[in-house]
């Protein structure tokens, strides 16, 4: 059956061979992006049904495991390839009309680069493996920030890349100290041997590499980046940015807490982290009236939210976190595409700029609500099933710590509805209501709004297929042994 | 046809009008009211059917829907004044822009109102309960300029109450791992009183919210004010009374009557305190009422003093009291829905409402006047109309029940009632008719249809109460009160019974015998309005209005007392959440060196937790 | 009061003062000055305009206008007088001195005739529907309009007569 | 008899009246040391009112005089009186209560239609009046209701027979006092004369009115009278079996009260509501609060 | 005095109760207010005959015309005198309202009162003391009996005349004729 590895293979490959393609014809290259990821879809869905029993591993070089670097395509890794390639193929398609002005060449090659690091990440089993593939994806997205060439994207992409490389070099730093320790890099092996160490030097690693990989998932102190990261880059880059990169930040942290360490006593502080980052994020963006910086803090409260789930540590917990990432990469990258073009009609990213956009585009500002419904959480759409679901893992593990966390994450939640209804308000009850001319966004750019929008309807509806994929995902996550049996078989 | 059906009928029907909105206005006119007059037929067929059944599987928990006389009750009231609402805004509606939304937003509001009724179990009532809050947003906010911020206002508050709503479902579930409200409620008993008070104050949070009890009272006035007339019937007719389903749900089919009265003793237990907290919605709204100027601020805060008896009456908890609650929503409904529909019929023809311009209206609009007058009689609890039946039992309850204190005050908020519902008829209808509205005419006839049918309700409940009692009867033993004994006039019972026949025909046989005496009187001539009394002097036509400030010396002794402190307080509460919101963004200082601290403080405080606390 | 006239004398060169009696002095002022006068008047104390009335000197073919002026401390009724020409007679008002003016002057403009330019409503006060001259005037003969107006009219015994035949 | 009984109580009522309303002239004229006219002025005033033809401002000028005097009737009906009370099983004093709402709402409406702005001003100060002597007046039914456990009024007047009357048991006395201290404000005489003050507002809602209106104003000013009076005779003097003793009691209280506003001078709007609020109200709360003591 | 006569009172009810239940507006015009106070209170008390002061003409069927009557005043005097309920009487005090009286020849006073709204009594005197007035009134009741005091049957029947004549004075009058100007007797 078809190798999981040709899921980083093609990209690369296609990466690489795009400024030939640009050779021969100008307009090739804004093709081969959409191509790379239409292969990725199909080949991660038809990998879905497959790895839901029993997880392939793929060993690069013929290696076995405790040497030669494996790919460890589990339920959780292929969740996570079909949003990466959905989210892909859907930027890529919108980017073919809005990427026009500047080296539209460059700007191919860094997405097809910046998708592959994150494929890579997700499918490795090699903690070396997944540290250079991280690296790949934080390089590629430092560059996309300062595409516009502008003077705050370059200082707003200078400023990630410090942040950036601090992050990846505390990692290294915890990595090697693995190193040291067990003598080997692959997940499997050092999660056998984690506790034959006394814990307190586990811990140092453990904390390096958390803090590390904390700046990239935009957790609480280290998010300080994103803001402006996502507010001066183009806004098909910020949705990806939000949408995956920063989901990928908070798989690689949940990996290494739960299958690696096993550390799940540390989860009640990552909880407060969590709840802390959901409210600094959603305060922080309630005063904004410049529609992108709006949209990156309430990715940063989203991410926090996410954290939350994660540090519930039951299986209820980690099915919300693994929903609510679902539900946050989706209507994230709805609302940034839809605010993209917004701002390309009215050229400037004030919010009293949009008054009346119902009118004018009133299927962009219909797809804008849809995701800002969702963000919500209400009923009839996806984010109301994560919500529940958070809701539920919170309540049902009990305890005083969590019910009065959970009792904060609503207040924010309150403060996010009360700001994105704001701006509902603004796009269709204000400005002048006499007919204007529809300028309505391309059809390129229209696809992609109507495929999320119908994706998070149908997913709010009927949550039943998403929820089989994710309780195996799940226990993953959940049973340690099995992975590590798995692995070193 | 089961419920089912009904529901994706009601939503369907509401995309269908849209859709066909684009195609042809007239169509859509038309579907809508038929949509909503199918929807009554089907609700109407109902009466009688108790059930459930299980309609679809969310996250793994099956959600049912429930039908029984409680919800058959609430729903035919839904039913009614959603299709009288709809055949309203038909002419009210005309020429206005955006009403293919317009339309969309009323039947889907509409249908979650339905859903709500009919929903089994606490999680399809959550999703319905959404989809009409962020509904009546949209609907809030449609004329726009001060709508947008009372809609604001209206869907934060109303997320807080669903969140409050959330937390209790959860906390029920977490000890119960059921949604369902009938297993919950055969598995409740066993609770401790302690844990029954936390989830009941959270549900009285939320239905408090939507019921504008008074502390959470403050979105009402705005939103029924700015929201289009025809809606703002709905709003304060039937939408608020959903809190009070959710009340009658939460107190008396989840926590059950028995475990209610034992919840804290005597003066401290849950529904005496939710009692008093009704009697002051009764009062201070009452008196802020009757200090304003726009007609339908007026009305809006009449709702939250009607609302309050509604309140009142179930809270007490005796078999009276709930029958006179149940029947008092029944009455709020219809004469509350007239009442707005008049003024939106007169808003319709001179374009104001504000009390202190308008004036004479009755020589041109006589048949609004009428509407009005019942509405306004009906509001007060006039002895031919419903709204006394049901404030008869519910002083009834309360005298016997020796808690005068609270009859005292519903009683004296009667009185306030008349002057107030005197104000609007005689502010709009009454005096020298002004120079511009010498041109107003008559109300249209699509206008004039649902008022008639309304106040024929009022009149009909207000003759033979029995026909809705014996119904309300029937849910009050269902829930476990004691049945009365109820007959087609009225309750008889041994401590001052009530028949209101003999009421209406004693006032009947005196009406004629006067009108006999003055018909033998020599006929009177019949004048314009100049030919008045002025002290000799010739009326100065437009100059001789005097209903402005209408009860000027009760404002000079009430007006310290009655200044709606919650209001400035939650406003106070939002700029201090601003401003924190705003000290907290100030967090990001924008230079890199800061941010470089951060990551490194981060590491610093992970590694002392470990070491220093060893907290792992 | 001499020393009232002296200095009056002093500072307007035009004007007379003679003494009529016990408290009573009249001033004689030209056209011109006579609102310069009850200026100074009123900041010297005289501060109550009592009434302004007027006098028609048909023969003279002149109006006389006469500013009544008290105040609290003297016991003083002092006059100001002035003559105007009486056909279309008009006269700058008072009323930036004096407020209470304008109604004197309404009604010297009514019964007189006389035209008060700065005066904001110079309407009829006593008179309905008046079409003939001013009557003050001494060329209104009043007995002719009585006859005319009032006893013009057949009493309602003559009106049933006539109506018979 | 029972039928009997619905005509006669009206015609009774009505004789009382009008009988007081005489007295009251008359012990007024005395009281200013003149003559004052005959007992049977009303009689005349009525008899040449019906014979003036007048104007009318319309179908609401006529009806709601209709009504006022129409509901004054039926709340006869219900009050016990000298032993015969016709609807008694209906509702008890909380009907009473309501339908006392008939007269001024009936007044006003109609006066509303004579667009005079002195009845505007009559209407307003009648209702803020009305809503000045409602406190004391519910608090004072209210004590009566739950002192004899029960709504009908037929049953306090049985609970007082035989000379324990409620005004001299301990709880009800002072809301006996309170009563007495608000039937001028009930009745709209002298003191709270406000609403119809016939120097400042031209007789307020009266303004516009002329042969029959007023002719029915003062048969329901005369039916008003009476009912105000009865129904503190039924609560505090125990309504006695026949009707003669019932005249008695009513005629004594009716003096009592008389010889109070012969002597004031007119309430301004607040002073009036802020005395009714003041005084009568803390005797009345008072007696409500001993008789929930007991 | 025939009030306690209860035949008379059976046959001619209007009649009589018009007499014992006059009810003075309280409207003065001129120097006669002065006599009004004492006859309505204690001194001289006119409540014994029933007659009583009412504050609107709506309410009332006694007209006293107190003194002279200028240009200004008549109009009020007939918007009153219009707006009063049908069996209206007015009396007139002193000699001015009759023929201008002192002001005969003065240009702003109504000579013939009877003119401009019929006069049913008038009563001598210049400024009749309570006395006169109530002699006057007992007159008043005796033409009543007789069916004299027709002063609202003549304004209504011949109103064109007595409009012409107001209308001769002032113009134009402000308010609509009140009967229809041809021969006006819509009397119901």
């Amino acid at each position: 059956m078809v190798n999981p590895v040709l899921l980083i293979a093609v990209p690369l490959g296609l990466a690489f061979s795009l400024p030939i393609f640009g050779l021969i014809s100008k307009r090739l290259e804004k093709y081969l992006p959409v191509i790379a990821m239409l292969f990725n879809l199909s080949l991660s869905v038809y990998l879905v049904p497959r790895v839901l029993t029993h997880p392939i591993i793929v060993y690069i070089g013929g290696w076995a495991p405790p040497f030669g670097i494996d790919l460890f395509v589990g339920p959780v890794g292929i969740f996570f390839s079909v949003i990466i390639a959905l989210v892909g193929l859907l930027v890529s398609i919108y980017a073919m009309d809005y990427i026009k002005e500047g080296d539209t060449g460059k700007y191919h090659v860094l997405f097809l680069l910046l998708l592959t690091g994150a494929q890579g990440v997700v499918l490795t089993g090699d903690i070396f493996n997944l540290f250079v593939f991280y690296e790949i994806l934080c390089i590629s997205s430092y560059a996309l920030v300062g595409y516009l060439r502008d003077r705050d994207g370059l200082e707003s992409a200078i400023k990630y890349l410090v942040q950036g490389s601090i992050g990846t070099g505390l990692v290294l730093t915890g990595i090697a100290f693995i190193y040291g320790l067990y003598g080997t890099l692959n997940m499997a092996d050092i999660a056998r041997q984690i506790n034959s160490i006394k814990p307190a030097a586990n811990f140092i690693t453990l904390a390096l590499i958390i803090t590390g990989l904390g700046v990239e998932a935009a957790i609480f102190p280290m998010n300080a980046w994103l803001p402006d990261a996502h507010s001066s880059a183009p806004s098909s880059i910020s949705a990806i940015l939000s949408g995956i990169a920063i989901e990928i930040g908070v798989y690689a942290i949940a990996r290494v807490i739960f299958t690696i360490f096993g550390a799940t006593d540390i989860l009640s502080f990552v909880a407060l982290v969590g709840i802390i980052t959901l409210l600094v994020g959603e305060m922080s963006a309630l005063k904004q009236n410049n529609i992108k910086r709006m949209l990156a803090y309430s990715s940063t409260g989203q991410i926090g939210l996410i954290v939350f789930a994660f540090a519930i540590a039951t299986s209820y917990g980690i099915e919300a976190g693994l929903f609510q990432i679902l539900n946050h990469s989706l209507s994230k990258a709805l609302l940034f595409l839809a605010a993209g073009y917004m701002i390309y009609r009215t050229g400037s990213m004030e919010i009293s700029s949009f008054e009346g956009m119902g009118k004018r585009m009133p299927l962009t500002s219909l797809g804008f609500t849809i995701g800002a419904f969702s963000l919500i959480g209400l009923p009839p759409f996806a984010g109301f099933a994560s919500k529940f679901l958070i809701v539920k893992a919170a309540l049902t593990k009990g305890g005083g710590l969590y019910t009065c966390l959970i009792a904060l994450a609503l207040v924010a939640t309150v403060i996010e509805g009360a700001y994105f209804f704001r701006v509902v308000q603004v796009l269709y009850f204000r400005g002048s209501n006499e007919n204007v001319t529809r300028q309505e966004a391309p059809v390129v750019a229209l696809v992609p709004f109507f495929v999320l929008a119908v994706l998070i309807i149908a997913i709010g509806i009927y949550p039943g297929p998403v929820m089989h994929v994710l309780n195996s995902a799940t226990s993953e996550f959940v049973h340690r042994i099995a992975y590590i049996q798995g692995v070193l078989r | 046809m089961s419920l089912e059906m009904l529901l994706v009928i009601a939503f369907g029907g509401a995309f269908l009008t849209y859709l066909l909105g684009k195609l042809s206005p007239v169509l859509r006119d038309i579907l809508a009211v038929l949509l909503t007059l199918v929807i009554l037929a089907i609700v109407a067929l109902f009466y009688g059917r108790t059930g459930e059944s299980s309609f679809m599987n969310f996250l793994g928990f099956n959600l049912s829907l429930r039908i029984n006389t409680l919800s058959w009750l609430f729903a035919i009231a839904v039913a009614t004044l959603g299709s009288l609402s709809t055949i309203f805004s038909l002419s009210y509606m005309k020429g206005k822009e955006r009403l293919d939304f317009y339309y969309l937003m009323m039947l889907i509001v509409n249908a979650s109102m339905l859903g709500i009724v009919f929903s089994g179990d606490l999680i399809s009532f959550y999703v319905f309960w959404e989809i009409m809050s962020w509904g009546t947003f949209l609907l809030i906010s449609y004329n726009r300029g001060p709508a947008l911020a009372a809609g604001l206002k209206y869907i934060v508050m109303s997320i807080v109450g669903s969140t409050a709503y959330l937390l209790g479902m959860f906390s029920l579930y977490a000890s119960y791992s059921t949604f369902n409200i009938a297993d919950i409620a055969s598995r409740i008993s066993t609770a401790s009183p302690g844990y029954l008070l936390s989830v009941l104050v959270l549900f009285s949070i939320t239905f408090g919210i939507k019921n504008a009890l008074v502390p959470l009272h403050t979105w009402l006035p705005d939103a029924h004010s700015e929201a289009p007339s025809p809606f703002s019937a709905v709003l304060s007719g039937i939408l608020i009374k959903m809190g009070t389903y959710g009340f009658v749900i939460s107190m008396y089919v989840l926590v059950g009557i028995k475990a209610l009265s034992h919840l804290g003793h005597g003066i401290l237990s849950f529904h005496f305190m939710l009692a008093i907290l009704a009697a002051v919605t009764i009062l201070v709204p009452t008196f802020i009422a009757l200090m304003q100027d726009d007609a339908k601020r007026v009305l809006a805060w009449s709702s939250i003093a009607q609302v309050g008896y509604i309140i009142l009456g179930i809270a007490i908890g005796t078999s009276l009291g709930f029958a006179g609650g149940m029947f008092h929503f029944l009455n709020h409904a219809s004469f509350k829905a007239l009442l707005f529909m008049a003024i939106g019929a007169v808003e319709y023809r001179t374009g104001t409402r504000d009390l202190n311009s308008l004036g004479g209206i009755i020589k041109k609009m006589p048949f609004t006047f009428m509407m009005t007058l019942i509405g306004a009689l009906g509001l007060i609890g006039f002895p031919l109309t419903n709204g006394f039946v049901s404030k008869w039992l519910i002083y009834k309850t309360l005298i016997l029940g020796k808690d005068p204190f609270l009859a005292f005050v519903a009683l004296f908020g009667t009185w306030g009632t008349i002057l107030y519902a005197y104000k609007i008829l005689h502010n709009i209808f009454m005096g020298q008719l002004p120079e511009e509205y010498k041109g107003v005419e008559e109300a249209p006839f699509s206008m004039k249809f649902p008022m008639v049918i309304l106040s024929i309700i009022i009149i009909l409940f207000g003759i033979l109460p029995g026909i809705p009692l014996k119904v309300i009867n029937v849910i009050g033993v269902s829930l476990g009160f004691k049945s009365l004994a109820v007959n087609i006039w009225g309750i008889a019972s041994d401590t001052g019974a009530l028949n209101t026949i003999n009421i209406f025909s004693a006032i009947l046989v005196s009406w004629i015998v006067v009108w006999l005496i003055f018909k033998a009187a020599p006929t009177s001539l019949r004048v314009e309005q100049d030919n008045n009394y002025a002290a000799g002097s010739y009326v100065p036509t437009g100059r001789y209005l005097y209903t402005a400030n209408f009860y000027a010396p009760v404002y000079r002794i009430i007006k310290p007392y009655v200044i709606d402190v919650v209001d400035i307080f939650y406003m106070a509460l939002a700029g201090a959440v601003r401003t924190l919101c705003d000290w907290t963004r100030r967090m990001y200082t924008g230079e890199l060196g800061s941010y470089v601290m951060y990551i490194m403080l981060f590491l610093a405080v992970l590694i002392t937790m470990r070491l220093g606390f060893n907290i792992w | 009061m001499d020393k009232l006239v002296g200095l009056l004398k002093g500072i307007f060169k035009d004007t007379d003062g003679e003494s009529l009696g016990k408290n009573r002095l009249r001033v004689t002022a030209p056209r011109g000055s006579v609102l310069a006068v009850l200026d100074y008047l009123k900041a010297s104390g005289f501060y109550q305009l009592k009434s302004i009335s007027c006098v028609d000197w048909m023969d003279e073919n002149e109006f006389e206008l006469v500013y009544h002026v008290a105040s609290m401390e003297s016991p003083l009724h002092l006059m100001v007088k002035t003559r105007i020409a009486r056909d279309n007679a008009t006269f700058p008002t008072a009323i930036p001195i004096f407020k209470n003016a304008g109604i004197f002057e309404r009604e010297i403009h009514e019964l007189f005739g006389v035209e008060f330019e700065g005066n904001p409503d110079l309407a009829p006060l006593f008179l309905e529907n008046w079409k003939e001259i001013p009557p003050f005037r001494k060329d209104f003969n009043m007995r002719e309009y009585v006859k005319e107006t009032y006893d013009s009219i057949p009493s309602f015994e003559e009106y049933q007569w006539q109506k018979e035949n | 008899m029972k039928l009997a009984e619905f005509i006669i109580s009206p015609i009774l009522a009505f004789i009382i009246g009008i009988f007081l309303m005489g007295l009251s002239r008359r012990i007024m004229a005395r009281i200013h040391r003149r003559y004052g006219p005959p007992l049977m002025q009303p009689v005349i005033d009525l008899v040449k009112l019906f014979s003036q033809r007048t104007v009318s401002h319309g179908p609401i000028f006529d009806i709601g005089v209709i009504l006022s005097l129409a509901g004054t009737i039926a709340l006869i009906l219900f009050i016990p009186f000298g032993g015969m009370c016709p609807l008694e099983a209906s509702g008890g004093l909380l009907v009473i209560l309501y339908i006392m709402l008939f007269a001024p709402l009936g007044l006003a409406l109609s006066g509303g239609e004579g667009a005079n702005p002195n009845i505007s001003i009559g209407i307003s100060r009648k209702f803020i009046l009305s809503l000045g002597y409602e406190v004391p007046f519910i608090l004072i039914v209210l004590a009566v209701m739950t002192y004899y456990h029960t709504i009908s009024a037929v049953d306090v007047v049985k609970a007082q027979s035989s000379f324990h009357w409620a005004l001299f048991s301990l709880p009800l006395f002072l809301p006996g006092l309170a009563y007495i201290l608000i039937i001028p404000a009930m009745l709209g005489i002298r003191p709270f004369d406000l609403a119809s003050a016939p120097q400042e507002i031209s007789s307020g809602p009266m303004a516009e009115y002329g042969g029959k209106y007023l002719a029915l104003a003062e048969i329901e000013h005369a039916f008003s009278i009476f009912i105000t009076i009865a129904l503190f005779v039924d609560m505090f003097l125990g309504g006695s079996g026949n009707v003669v003793y019932f005249f008695l009691k009513v005629l004594v209280v009716f003096i009592i009260g008389l010889l109070i506003n012969a002597v004031f001078p007119r309430f301004r709007t607040e002073q009036a509501v802020k005395f009714l609020w003041k005084w009568p109200s803390v005797m009345a709360l008072a007696g409500l609060v001993i008789v929930l003591a007991i | 005095m025939d009030r306690n006569n209860l035949i008379k009172w059976l046959k001619e009810p209007k009649k009589m109760g018009n007499k014992y239940s006059l009810w003075a507006v309280y409207f003065s015009t001129a120097c006669g207010v002065i006599e009004v106070p004492p006859v309505l209170t204690s001194r001289w008390d006119a409540e014994r005959f029933g007659i009583i002061p009412v504050a609107t003409p709506r309410q009332a069927n006694l007209f006293l015309i107190t003194g002279y009557v200028t240009t200004k005043t008549l109009k009020a005097i007939i918007r009153t005198y219009e707006q009063m309920a049908e069996p209206k009487y007015t009396i007139g005090f002193g000699s001015c309202p009759i023929n201008g009286g002192m002001y005969w020849d003065s240009y702003n006073t109504i000579k013939h009162l009877d003119k401009y709204i019929p006069v049913d009594g008038w009563i001598a005197g210049c400024m009749p003391r309570p006395e006169a007035i109530f002699i006057g009134v007992t007159k008043l009741w005796g033409m009543i009996d007789k069916g004299l005091a027709t002063g609202y049957i003549r304004y209504r029947e011949n109103y064109d005349y007595y409009r012409g004549n107001q209308e001769k004075l002032f113009g134009s009058m402000e308010w609509p004729p009140l009967y229809t100007l041809k021969e006006g007797t819509n009397d119901g």
